[in-house]
């Protein structure tokens, strides 16, 4: 029962995206819920190492459009390119392994240790487990590897969550709040994933509330306010 | 104006074939109690329909993304839901003098068809539990058209399995009936088909005018504004 | 994407045809939701007195004693007879020459039914007009 | 650097399994619970010896259906959102996923119901048929698909707050079929007459369910990020 055979006929992963296309590309996009507008007719271009931070207050649709970038959310209209492939079209679940995301929430598994959880991210991904422990130890939590997610404070959540972002080299980093619960040690991960990014051609998208945390960290910040980016 | 046309004319068609339900002979076993079949057979047979047009309405949602597709998916779930209902009861209604039960567990054709009820009756429930129509669509698409595979096995339990069911009357070697009664229950199909389709036209239209209802009731700004912490106090 | 799945799913149809097939014929003699006469007749050995089983057939024109308490007729598919006796009263159709399900087991030379249904075929037919055109 | 089909299941089954046994509750709460089940029914009916042999494989199969959905749904229960998206940009196949899942639930539910003969003997005087690997197999069967549908009508109500209700009354009537084929195999093995027709029901069932699973994984996904 070959449900996967080898596939031919895909295309290569890291897709060589020329240096002059732009890695995002959104044109009048817009997401509705239930009827009610959370984004409208946003335009968003993000070049191969660029920078780019989202600032807006609580409502404002940040991270909605931060899901519509990370192919989570579908547009109710507009259209748009993420790593050259088309928004909700067939080729999106091809460039997601290019795509590090890291959401308000810490996507951790809280019955595994932070080393079980990174191992399984780095599994998933192709890597050896070797690459799990290490990327942990560069987050400074190398000590804390055995420990449940579930016993962590929300710091340690936030770096290992980080870190999974590490362990591979994507193309488009999206963060979202990323600084929410981390001592000024730990800012400094923010600042390598971001600039590590942006030198190997990659772009990175920054989405919090406080645009003057956001300079010092991205190239150009832009502001949002009622789904609308002004 | 087509649909209202569509409604008068689905009305004079089922008071046709309830004309011919009373005016045609009884049988020779049952004696009037068949009478209930004029309305027992277009009932399931609008259920089967119904439940295809749900799954091609699915199928079409999935392909196209266009929420037509998903209206009419879910009106004709709701009229098949209704008509199956109809059917189960009539029939049991109907065996109750004629078997001498009710229902009977061991009959492959009224277990299958209450499980398609009530897969469809979650169908119905699974809409009910999420209000973003593409969402909703999103869904119920899968189930809708996964559920499917139920109709031919409810339509075909009689023939496969040994039943208290009778088998199936309209066959491809001819029509087990006596002519009159062919005639009734011709009529009686052909109407509830019209009411089929008088009541999908309706309920798409409704679906149509919920959604834009609802769309203009959401709040066009962003919900979030800034805090008036001092006028509260004050 | 989806093209390395099928594959898979022609796998999957096939196998269900192919079981389908087999199965139509098979699960109707297992599931047993009732025997006809000859059927009964044949497995009596496996049916020993008291084990419960539903036998259909037709009931025997002039077999029914009329009167009798408990009832007592003869159903046959037309290759075996079966004598039975009813305990229980029988529906409002039941008469003679119309397909019953029984309930019951065997219990001696006869069928002991302790409950009947009526089951009728897929042929319906209008009550035959009298020579002045009533019926 | 794309990982198998079968490696990514792989991981994800071993995660489920992981997390199954850190938390641990299924053994400590779902078996007791089915346990205590099987218990009250007869006390609550106060049945004579013999009719309760007759209701034992009818309610072993009935309370494994009702807590093989615990066990299967409290699966997709606790995965969070931020999990799957973080799961969907690994680039795994929703395919692989969806199997990874059912095999992890289908290994839980089958130790689970394997586990209830135990209570069922005990408390129903049930005599178990001789065939023990048959039966096995039967059990592992039945416990698989009940786990692709478990996964299925999960995934279809993820994040809606009446899952608890909503997805057990989408699982239960199409599970008929499994739970016929299982019922209806144990009956025969203990009869003495060949199962293969069941056992083939169960096997089309199983094939069906997976064929769903993995057409519809991609359309679910869409629903879970």
């Amino acid at each position: 029962m070959p449900i996967h055979s080898k596939r031919v006929s895909r295309p290569p992963d890291f897709q060589p995206v020329s240096s002059d296309l732009p890695l995002v590309d959104l044109v009048d996009v817009s997401v509705s819920l239930g009827g009610a507008p959370v984004l409208s007719k946003c335009r968003l271009t993000l070049d191969p190492g660029e920078s780019l931070g989202v600032a807006g207050p609580n409502g404002a649709g940040k991270s909605t459009l931060l899901g519509v970038v990370a192919t989570f959310i579908t547009p109710t209209g507009g259209s748009g390119t993420v790593l050259g492939a088309l928004l909700a079209g067939p080729r999106t679940p091809a460039v997601r392994s290019q795509i590090g995301w890291s959401g308000h929430l810490p996507a951790l598994y809280p019955d595994l240790t932070l080393g079980e959880n990174l191992a399984l991210a780095a599994r998933l991904t192709g890597h050896p487990v070797s690459r799990g422990r290490k990327v942990l130890t560069q987050v400074g939590l190398g000590a804390a590897a055995g420990i449940r997610a579930e016993r962590c404070s929300n710091g340690m959540l936030r770096r290992a969550d980080l870190a999974r972002l590490l362990i591979g080299s994507p193309r488009l980093v999206l963060l979202d709040e990323p600084d929410a619960g981390l001592d000024q040690d730990a800012a400094a991960i923010i600042d390598h994933l971001i600039t590590r990014t942006t030198r190997r051609d990659g772009a990175v998208l920054c989405v919090s509330h406080d645009a003057a945390r956001l300079s010092g960290w991205v190239d150009r910040v832009v502001e949002m306010r009622e789904g609308r980016i002004v | 104006m087509k649909k209202r046309l569509l409604a008068v004319l689905s009305g004079v068609a089922l008071g046709v074939g309830l004309i011919l339900a009373f005016t045609s002979p009884p049988d020779l076993l049952q004696g009037d109690f068949v009478r209930i079949l004029y309305i027992h057979v277009p009932s399931a047979w609008l259920a089967f329909l119904a439940f295809g047009v749900t799954a091609a309405g699915s199928i079409g949602w999935l392909f196209t993304r266009r929420m037509s597709w998903d209206r009419a998916a879910e009106a004709s779930a709701e009229i098949g839901v209704l008509f199956t209902a109809i059917a189960l009861a009539t029939g049991m209604i109907w065996g109750k003098p004629v078997w001498g039960t009710y229902w009977d567990w061991g009959d492959a054709r009224l277990a299958t068809t209450a499980m398609m009820f009530f897969v469809y009756l979650g169908y119905l429930a699974l809409r009910r539990t999420t209000t973003d129509p593409r969402l909703r669509a999103r869904r119920s698409s899968v189930l809708g058209a996964v559920a499917v595979v139920q109709v031919p096995l409810v339509y075909f339990s009689v023939k496969l399995w040994r039943t208290l069911h009778q088998g199936l009357t309209i066959r491809p070697d001819g029509i087990q009936m006596d002519g009159a009664m062919v005639a009734a229950l011709m009529a009686n199909l052909a109407a509830f088909t019209l009411l089929y389709a008088t009541l999908l036209i309706y309920r798409t239209a409704l679906a149509r005018i919920e959604e834009a209802a609802a769309s203009e009731r959401a709040p066009a700004r962003s919900p979030v504004t800034v805090p008036r912490l001092g006028e509260a106090e004050a | 994407m989806k093209s390395r799945r099928w594959p898979f799913l022609m796998f999957v149809g096939v196998a269900v045809l192919v079981a389908g097939t087999f199965l139509v014929r098979n699960i109707d003699s297992d599931l047993v939701y009732y025997l006809t006469p000859r059927e009964a007749v044949d497995q009596r050995s496996d049916f020993p007195d008291g084990r419960r089983f539903r036998l259909a057939g037709v009931v025997v024109e002039g077999s029914l004693e009329s009167g009798s308490e408990p009832l007592r007729f003869q159903v046959t598919d037309g290759a075996s007879t079966i004598p039975v006796v009813l305990t229980d009263t029988p529906p409002l159709l039941f008469d003679e020459d119309v397909n019953v399900l029984l309930d019951g087991a065997w219990l001696g030379d006869h069928y002991r039914a302790d409950g009947a249904l009526i089951s009728h075929d897929e042929n319906y037919q209008a009550p035959p007009v009298a020579d002045d055109g009533s019926r | 650097m794309r990982v198998g089909f079968w490696r990514s299941a792989g991981l994800i089954a071993l995660r489920d399994l992981r997390v199954e046994i850190r938390s641990g509750e299924a053994l400590t709460v779902v078996f007791p619970f089915a346990v205590v089940a099987s218990w009250v029914a007869p006390l609550a009916t106060n049945a004579s010896p013999l009719l309760l042999r007759d209701l034992a494989a009818p309610v072993y199969w009935l309370i494994t259906l009702l807590f093989g959905m615990m066990v299967v749904l409290r699966q997709t229960a606790v995965e969070t959102r931020a999990q799957r998206r973080a799961l969907a940009l690994t680039g795994l196949d929703p395919a692989a996923r969806f199997a990874g899942r059912s095999g992890a639930s289908g290994l839980v539910l089958a130790a689970v119901a394997g586990t209830l003969v135990i209570p069922v003997i005990i408390f129903y005087d049930y005599r178990p048929p001789s065939g023990a690997w048959l039966m096995a197999l039967v059990i592992l069967l039945a416990a698989a698909g009940l786990a692709m549908l478990g996964t299925l009508a999960g995934d279809v109500t993820i994040g809606l707050r009446a899952r608890t209700s909503l997805a057990p009354l989408l699982m239960a009537p199409l599970a008929v079929p499994l739970l016929m084929g299982a019922a209806q195999s144990l009956e025969s093995l203990v009869a003495g007459k060949s199962i293969i027709t069941w056992v083939l029901v169960l096997v089309i069932a199983d094939l069906g369910l997976a064929a769903a699973g993995v057409m519809s994984a991609r359309a679910l996904e869409e629903i879970s990020l």
